[in-house]
């Protein structure tokens, strides 16, 4: 596993073909990329708990590669201020099996919104604010504990 | 002593990203050092109000029962938003 | 939606960027490759039936767009002979909703898997063959089915 | 006339790619246009044997109920691989 908690920007293709890279098991690589929606948005700031985030993430990927077989992941969280547009976070899984691919993918992005230490506080027309944790973030989270 | 450090709304709410405390003499648990705080009055009385609030120490979440002992990082934050 | 049926490769970052390119709602972008494993092939051939490929694929992404919430879906499938490692397949798909997103790009893999007029060969030591569907495959596109 | 595609593993096995055919009286769909190249022999009767071959009408999937009239391309290929 590798993580990245970092201001500057990533490469999706880069990082993708490093998932596979001189792996002949690697057969299905999935990843995802947020971004910053720019709807209402002029811009949003990334705070987090820098002792914590690298141990955060790794914990969540650990857990990751014990519920699926993987080969490799790769987690990258920008933060600091980002405009509309802008890449926040890349989670990419390499695996020889699509389905543990797209599996860890989608429930580490769950769990990094629910348990990693990241706060964004966005700045509008009417001001800057702070981010109000979803339900739907908790609820997607909790879906991996009965196991779906 | 104990590292406390606050994040976020919270930071900018209390105005202090963090301080060093001497534990007081009953104070054990991250439920305990809430009360403590809260009762400092004003601002700090989110730490009783507040149920969203959430604790981590020494870097991994705790919840109001998990122990505090001198030397640890004890961290308090709203609840995260990233990704 | 934009679907590319060829024998050249294609570039992951320049194809995930386009997805959500100059769109404010475009929060999320999945995206799957899937590569030649190498385990014990010297190379694969992938023939199709070039008539039907684009309609398959176009209906199945129809599917998709009805069933999710989507904003962009990008479908690339090479032909001809490929080597190990090489990739094979992209899909990718950008929404508002990360769910809608991971969703839409697995269901269309396991659609695609089933129902897109490929065919493999492999050149392996022992000689060529054809690859057998795979009765988990088709599994895979019928838990879409019941709603899972 | 209809035309008439074959597949992958069953283009090889027929060693033909496909063909124009005359529609025989009576064959009307793909249940019958099958039983009718069968009827053929020899690498032929994997029309009749095979459980896993698959059909397209004018591009789509199609099963044995499924009409077919002159002017139609109609495939067959074993199961898909792609991906």
């Amino acid at each position: 596993m590798a993580i990245s908690v970092q201001e500057a920007d990533f490469d999706c293709g880069a990082e993708i073909a490093a998932l596979s890279a001189a792996d002949d098991g690697a057969g299905a690589v999935a990843s995802f990329v947020g971004l910053v929606r720019g709807e209402n948005i002029r811009a949003m700031t990334l705070e987090h708990y820098p002792a914590m985030t690298e141990k955060a993430l790794a914990d969540i990927v650990a857990q990751a590669e014990q519920r699926w077989q993987l080969r490799r992941v790769r987690v990258i969280h920008r933060v600091g201020r980002l405009l509309p547009g802008e890449r926040i976070v890349f989670v990419g899984v390499s695996s020889s099996h699509r389905h543990d691919a797209f599996a860890a993918c989608e429930f580490i992005m769950d769990y990094l919104k629910t348990r990693a230490p990241f706060w964004k506080k966005e700045e509008t027309a009417a001001g800057a604010h702070w981010v109000d944790a979803r339900e739907s973030d908790d609820a997607a989270a909790l879906r991996w504990e009965s196991g779906r | 002593m104990i590292k406390l450090l606050y994040f976020a709304s919270l930071r900018e709410a209390l105005g202090a990203a963090g301080e060093s405390l001497e534990l007081p003499a009953g104070v054990a648990s991250v439920g305990a050092l809430r009360a403590h705080l809260a009762a400092r009055g004003g601002a700090w009385e989110v730490f009783a109000t507040s149920k969203s609030l959430r604790a981590a120490v020494n870097q991994a979440m705790a919840g109001a029962e998990a122990r505090v002992a001198p030397g640890d990082e004890v961290a308090f934050f709203p609840p995260v938003t990233g990704g």
